[in-house]
């Protein structure tokens, strides 16, 4: 047994954000509460039941008093209302200078890939200060990514890609669950994520042995899988180039358009035909059932790579987030501030 | 509803308009109309839906009751259909998967 | 049953004998002695689920049961108490026994149909036991796809036709009741003469018959998937298992609403008869009940914040869901308002009126912090959750039904229930229920996820806690179920009206006769109108 | 709502209880919890209709199925509509709606109290569902040869490329869950009319009572309507992209 913590660590910039809205509530919930409770055991002793046969005056409903528990607590769920939607979609919209790291949840266990090619079972190494972007799906059924010191919590779901980001603010290591119910060792499906200082991440990133970047094994799944055979870098091949494909608006055959996100190329991988570029025959086989999630993760990362240089922290290899690591330290550490703190911590530099 | 009796000819009307609004519906299908194509699909199914809950079910001279619980079994149908939209027509709108 | 003198008067309990009498009755009042009887089986079995799950967690490491065990009896728990116990409790008994006695009806308006559906709630039951005792199921209540489709290895199938079944006894019930209600009134009663426990009755089954075949179609497609492999919600063929998702809360979330709409209808009745006041803001009341009913369609999303759901269907959930909380908190000022220069009694039911309030208030408050998006993503699918839950069908619906079932006791059965014993009990609960679940709201702010076997130590003081609760909490629901079969033998014999009350149920003997009235009753009084009734009472002493 | 508590305060507010029951206690049609035969049939007609509602719902959680998938995948749901038999379909409709026909048909011989008319038209509305039935059965053989049944290894549909595939699957599952239900209810259907003709035969109905006809055909005139929907829906999406 031993210690009996009652809160949980504040160890992301969002996370105090939800504690704020936390205690509005629960300064709502006393209030009402007590009120209530007081009321009833006012109300109980002071016109308790004094004689059998006695016959209390009737008290008419009134209008008034209607509207007032009516309006009041409206309003009040209003404010709760709004607040929590702005706190949501400051848990929802990673920043754009985030540091992308990819998750495959299986029965049982979290698989995390970083860009510079570290592979992780249950753990995950981040450095401070650094906003980080998970690009996540299963491999079988619906897991859930939940890191309770950060506030975070997102499904993992099969068959697509979700999305979830954090900014640690405190070093030290921190419970990685699973909260989607996912068979019989849901609770084995556990690990940590630790968040180190920016030099000793460094040291740990170049520590473990790797077989390249995410985005060097995603070239080499493309080239065994003869994708370049079609998908030429100057656009001659019978399908379109991938470079400065990513993040690009692409147009369709039969007139639609489509962000090229990881969704996209995830579909365009495993479902070839369901968005034909403008353009081009349907000439592409499918590779499902060829390539696993993390070599169709793999592959997005290549194709990332190839598209039009981010501003900040997307660029792969370690080489350019060695630079910057330390100098977004600084303005991170401090920033629990709140709701702007994405493009206030993003200092766009190369 | 005993006090009310049709007569053979308003069932026979009846029975000819839904006949040749199924061969309308399948001729339509046929005809280049685009998104209109669903459009007309439903559209006419709807008409054959009131045309049959109006005569054959006799919804004309039904109470108001009556007429309250299907409306409001449609508007639970509307209900289900709309909110769970809600979610698959909005998909992708933030540019981040999965929000 | 009941000690049969021989000159007594006949009622609907000694009118006839025999299984036989019982299995074929098309009385409501007996049908209702018989889903008495199925969901005390159920509520019990679902109880000793809720004991070992409790027992298991005392220790963080896992000790007494395997993992695949645990997530059997947490699954079995949540479908024995939700489908088996929860939904029909309130509605398929008390209200069976009473909805047509307070409208002033010899019977519902389907007596046959009526019987059927205690029938189905058997057969759905007999199916979801069989899987329980030939290995049981883990795929969680909520049956989450692709892992109840694809890769469970346990007994999904026999537990899905059981509550697929089990469903259509609870929409014939609501069909049933909804008909009575229009239909079958006593002269006089017009809507706004209905006991509030109608209202609520009626609101409860619209939500049956407009959500329950929702969610018999989607028990039906995961049926097909399992079987068939035909893959509606399979993402290996491009289906969406948040689609299942939505069909599943679309029904599963108002169910919350049949769960706890009849508690308020209960609720309603006691506040008023043992403060002996008319109900303050009757209206408000009876339309609140209808409000939560159609409200408690539009906010299912809010289950799926987290689930990949697009976040603007999350903005409309979230900005929906509290819209639902407005009429709840409308009853609860309604009710505390009521106790104002009210004459009030302590007798028990009241009591447990009292803890309705009292937890129901915490629960409801707490689903403020669950509808707001930001902090539901820190706290769904963790013991938060798990607290608000059973804040709300636990502390409200389980303490409104014991409340009810003391009220009414008398009436069903002609005995009086042993009122010390009684007060004991309604203590017992309450303190027991607060240690058993309080401490499960810090646990989930502090992270602990919901459906795990094994845990972080550091939770394991706040866990010990909630287990002792739930030993405290055990002894309070044994008790009552012991006094009152005791009651059935050594109790007082029970007047008509034992409590001042008003409503027509009231105005018949106890136990009723078999067409619950010997002269057709007229009504020509509002509800709750005690001024007609006090001078009867003391006469009666 | 005011509206509502009128009528129905009329409905209720017949004389006492007991008088009236014990006058009706001979009349072997009035069930004893209620008072005249008019309460009686009005709570049978709200009854089906509400039954009705919950039938709706039920092919509702379908519908929603299909209304998002069909939004996912529009060329797919395009493609496997056009193999399927549309004039089979529209000749299904077309039969349907004639045993429509006759049913309520033979709910105005019940209120003329004509009991032959009665039997001849419920077993003509037998008949015409039988006929749909049994073209249905036809059309599932089909599907069977041509190895259009989703969840087995076998499944193929000609025109679409692997990938699209399960897709493709994804409409046939929704294909046999609707027609599968909408048959079992015609099934079912069946079985009262045949419940019917035998009371019918025996003298049981009459202009005074004939409610279980009336209610039998609102039963029967829903699962058209569902049919009224299902067949545009599943066989006609977009045929014009077809040849």
């Amino acid at each position: 047994m031993g210690s009996l913590p009652l809160f949980p660590e504040q160890a992301s910039t969002i996370a105090p954000e939800v504690d704020h809205l936390l205690y509005f509530l629960l300064a709502v919930a006393t209030f009402f509460t007590l009120l209530i409770f007081g009321a009833i055991f006012y109300f109980a002793v002071r016109y308790r039941r004094r004689s059998e046969n006695e016959l209390p005056p009737v008290v008419h409903g009134g209008m008034t008093l209607e509207i007032l528990w009516t309006v009041i607590p409206f309003g009040l769920t209003m404010v709760m209302f709004t607040w929590g939607a702005a706190v949501f979609f400051d848990e929802s919209r990673p920043p754009d200078d985030a540091m992308q790291i990819y998750a495959v949840g299986k029965q049982w266990m979290w698989k995390l890939e970083h860009l510079e090619g570290q592979r992780e079972i249950n753990e995950l190494h981040i450095p401070l200060g650094r906003a980080v972007r998970l690009t996540m799906t299963s491999e079988d059924v619906i897991h859930s990514f939940f890191v309770p010191a950060f506030r975070t919590k997102q499904d993992v779901v099969p068959g697509r890609y979700t999305t979830t980001w954090f900014k640690p603010t405190k070093p030290g290591r921190y419970h990685l669950f699973c909260a989607e119910y996912c068979g019989t060792k849901h609770s084995g499906m556990i690990g940590w994520v630790y968040v180190m200082e920016p030099q000793d991440y460094q040291t740990w990133l170049s520590g473990g042995a790797t077989e390249g970047s995410l985005a060097e094994n995603g070239q080499k799944l493309f080239t065994q899988l003869a994708c370049d055979n079609c998908h030429k870098a100057d656009n001659q091949g019978r399908c379109p180039t991938l470079v400065n494909v990513f993040g690009s608006t692409v147009q369709l055959t039969g007139g639609g358009t489509v962000k090229a996100d990881e969704a996209y190329i995830r579909e365009s991988i495993l479902s070839p035909q369901a968005k034909i570029v403008k353009g081009y025959e349907p000439v592409m086989p499918t590779f499902q059932g060829l390539v696993t999630e993390e070599q169709v993760l793999q592959l997005v990362e290549y194709v990332r790579s190839l598209g039009p240089k981010p501003a900040a922290g997307q660029a792969p290899g370690s080489q350019a987030l060695g630079n910057q690591a330390p100098g977004n330290q600084a303005p991170a550490s401090k920033a629990p501030a709140g709701k702007k703190s994405a493009p206030g911590a993003a200092p766009a530099k190369q | 509803m005993t006090g009310h009796i049709d007569s053979i000819k308003t069932y026979l009307a009846v029975l000819l308009a839904l006949l040749s609004l199924t061969g309308l519906t399948t001729w339509v299908a046929y005809q280049p109309l685009g998104a209109f194509s669903v459009v007309a699909a439903l559209g006419i199914a709807t008409v054959k839906m009131l045309l049959v809950s109006l005569f054959f079910m006799h919804l004309r001279h039904s109470n108001q009751l009556t007429k309250l619980v299907v409306l409001g079994g449609l508007m639970w149908l509307g209900i289900l259909l709309v909110l769970t939209l809600s979610d698959f027509a909005t998909r992708g709108w933030t540019g981040v998967p999965g929000k | 049953m009941i000690t049969a003198a021989v000159h007594e008067r006949e009622h609907y309990l000694n009118a006839s004998y025999g299984i036989k009498s019982w299995l074929l009755t098309k009385d409501h009042k007996r049908i209702a002695l018989l889903y008495l009887a199925t969901i005390t089986l159920f509520f019990f079995l679902g109880g000793s689920f809720a004991t070992l799950i409790r027992i298991e967690l005392l220790t963080p490491t896992g000790g007494l049961v395997s993992s695949e065990t645990y997530n059997k009896l947490f699954t079995m728990h949540g479908v024995a108490m939700i489908f088996f116990f929860l939904i029909p409790s309130i509605p398929a008994t008390l209200g069976n026994f009473f909805l047509p006695i307070m409208i002033g009806a010899r019977d519902l308006a389907f007596p046959k149909l009526n019987l059927l559906s205690w029938y189905l709630l058997v057969i759905g039951g007999l199916f979801s036991l069989f899987a329980m005792l030939a290995g049981g199921v883990d795929t969680g209540w909520t049956f989450y796809t692709p892992y109840s489709t694809t890769y469970s290895n346990s007994y999904v199938i026999a537990t899905a036709l059981g509550i697929f079944i089990a469903g259509f006894s609870s929409i014939l019930t609501g069909l049933n009741f909804i008909v009575t209600v229009h239909r079958m009134r006593a002269p006089g009663m017009t809507w706004f003469r209905l006991p509030l426990f109608v209202w609520a009755n009626y609101a409860t089954s619209l939500i049956q018959v407009l959500g329950t075949p929702v969610i018999a179609v989607t028990i039906l497609l995961l049926f097909c998937e399992r079987v068939f492999h035909i893959g509606i919600f399979d993402p290996a063929l491009g289906g969406d298992p948040v689609l299942f998702q939505h069909l599943f809360w679309f029904y599963s979330h108002p169910a919350v609403y049949i769960m706890v709409l009849p508690a308020m209808g209960v609720i309603s009745e006691l506040i008023s008869v043992y403060s002996r006041k008319p109900v303050f803001g009757y209206k408000f009341i009876a339309f609140s009940s209808v409000a939560i009913a159609v409200l408690g369609f539009l906010v299912w999303g809010h289950h799926l914040f987290v689930s990949g759901q697009s976040l603007y269907a999350g903005l409309v959930f979230s900005f929906l869901s509290y819209f639902v909380a407005i009429p709840s908190s409308i009853k609860v000022f309604n009710w505390t308002a009521t106790l104002y220069k009210g004459s009030i009694s302590y007798a028990t039911p009241m009591l447990y009126a009292f803890g309705f309030i009292g937890l129901f208030t915490i629960g409801g408050l707490t689903g403020l912090f669950v509808a707001a998006l930001g902090i539901d993503v820190h706290v769904t699918d963790t013991y938060f959750v798990v607290a608000h839950f059973h804040y709300i069908m636990v502390g409200g619906t389980i303490m409104a039904y014991l409340g009810g079932m003391h009220y009414y006791w008398p009436k069903m059965t002609g005995r009086m229930y042993p009122e010390a014993w009684a007060k004991l009990s309604a203590l017992v609960i309450f303190l027991g229920f607060n240690l058993t679940f309080f401490p499960q709201f810090l646990l989930g702010y502090l992270g602990m996820p919901r459906r795990y076997h094994v845990y972080p130590d550091e939770f394991q003081v706040l866990h010990v806690l909630s287990t002792a609760g739930a030993s405290v909490l055990a002894v309070g629901y044994l008790m009552p179920m012991i006094y009152f079969v005791w009651s059935l033998r050594f109790g007082q014999m029970a007047p008509a009206n034992p409590w001042g009350a008003t409503g027509l149920e009231w105005k018949t003997a106890s136990p009723p006769p078999v067409h619950n009235f010997d002269e057709a009753p007229i009504v020509t009084h509002e509800a709750y109108d005690y001024s007609t009734v006090i001078p009867e009472v003391i006469e009666v002493g | 709502m005011a509206d509502l508590t009128s009528h129905e305060a009329q409905a209720s507010s017949h004389e006492a209880h007991a008088a009236v029951h014990e006058a009706h206690a001979e009349t072997l049609d009035l069930r004893e919890q209620f008072n005249t035969a008019e309460q009686q049939k009005d709570a049978s007609t709200l009854g089906m209709w509400l039954f009705l509602i919950t039938e709706i719902m039920f092919f509702g959680g379908m519908f929603a199925c299909y209304t998002v998938y069909r939004r996912t995948f529009p060329e797919v749901f395009a493609v496997a509509s056009s193999s399927l038999n549309a004039v089979l379909g529209a000749i299904n409709t077309g039969v349907l709606l004639l045993s429509s026909f006759t049913m309520v048909m033979a709910v105005r011989a019940g209120q003329l109290g004509q009991r032959n008319m009665i039997i001849l038209l419920l077993i003509l509305t037998l008949f015409f569902g039988g006929v749909f039935l049994g073209v249905k059965a036809i059309e599932w053989k089909e599907k069977f040869d041509e190895h259009h049944i989703p969840g087995q290894a076998a499944f193929h549909l000609e025109g679409l490329p692997p990938d699209q595939q399960g897709h493709a699957q994804l409409f046939f599952s929704l294909y046999f869950a609707m027609t599968g239900l909408h048959a079992l209810h015609m099934v079912i259907g069946v079985g009262i009319l045949s419940f019917l003709i035998w009371q019918a035969k025996k003298g049981t109905y009459s202009a005074t009572y004939f409610t279980p006809v009336d209610v039998a055909g609102l039963y029967w005139h829903f699962v058209d309507v569902i049919w009224i929907f299902l067949f545009p829906l599943l066989y006609l999406i977009d045929r014009h992209l077809g040849k």
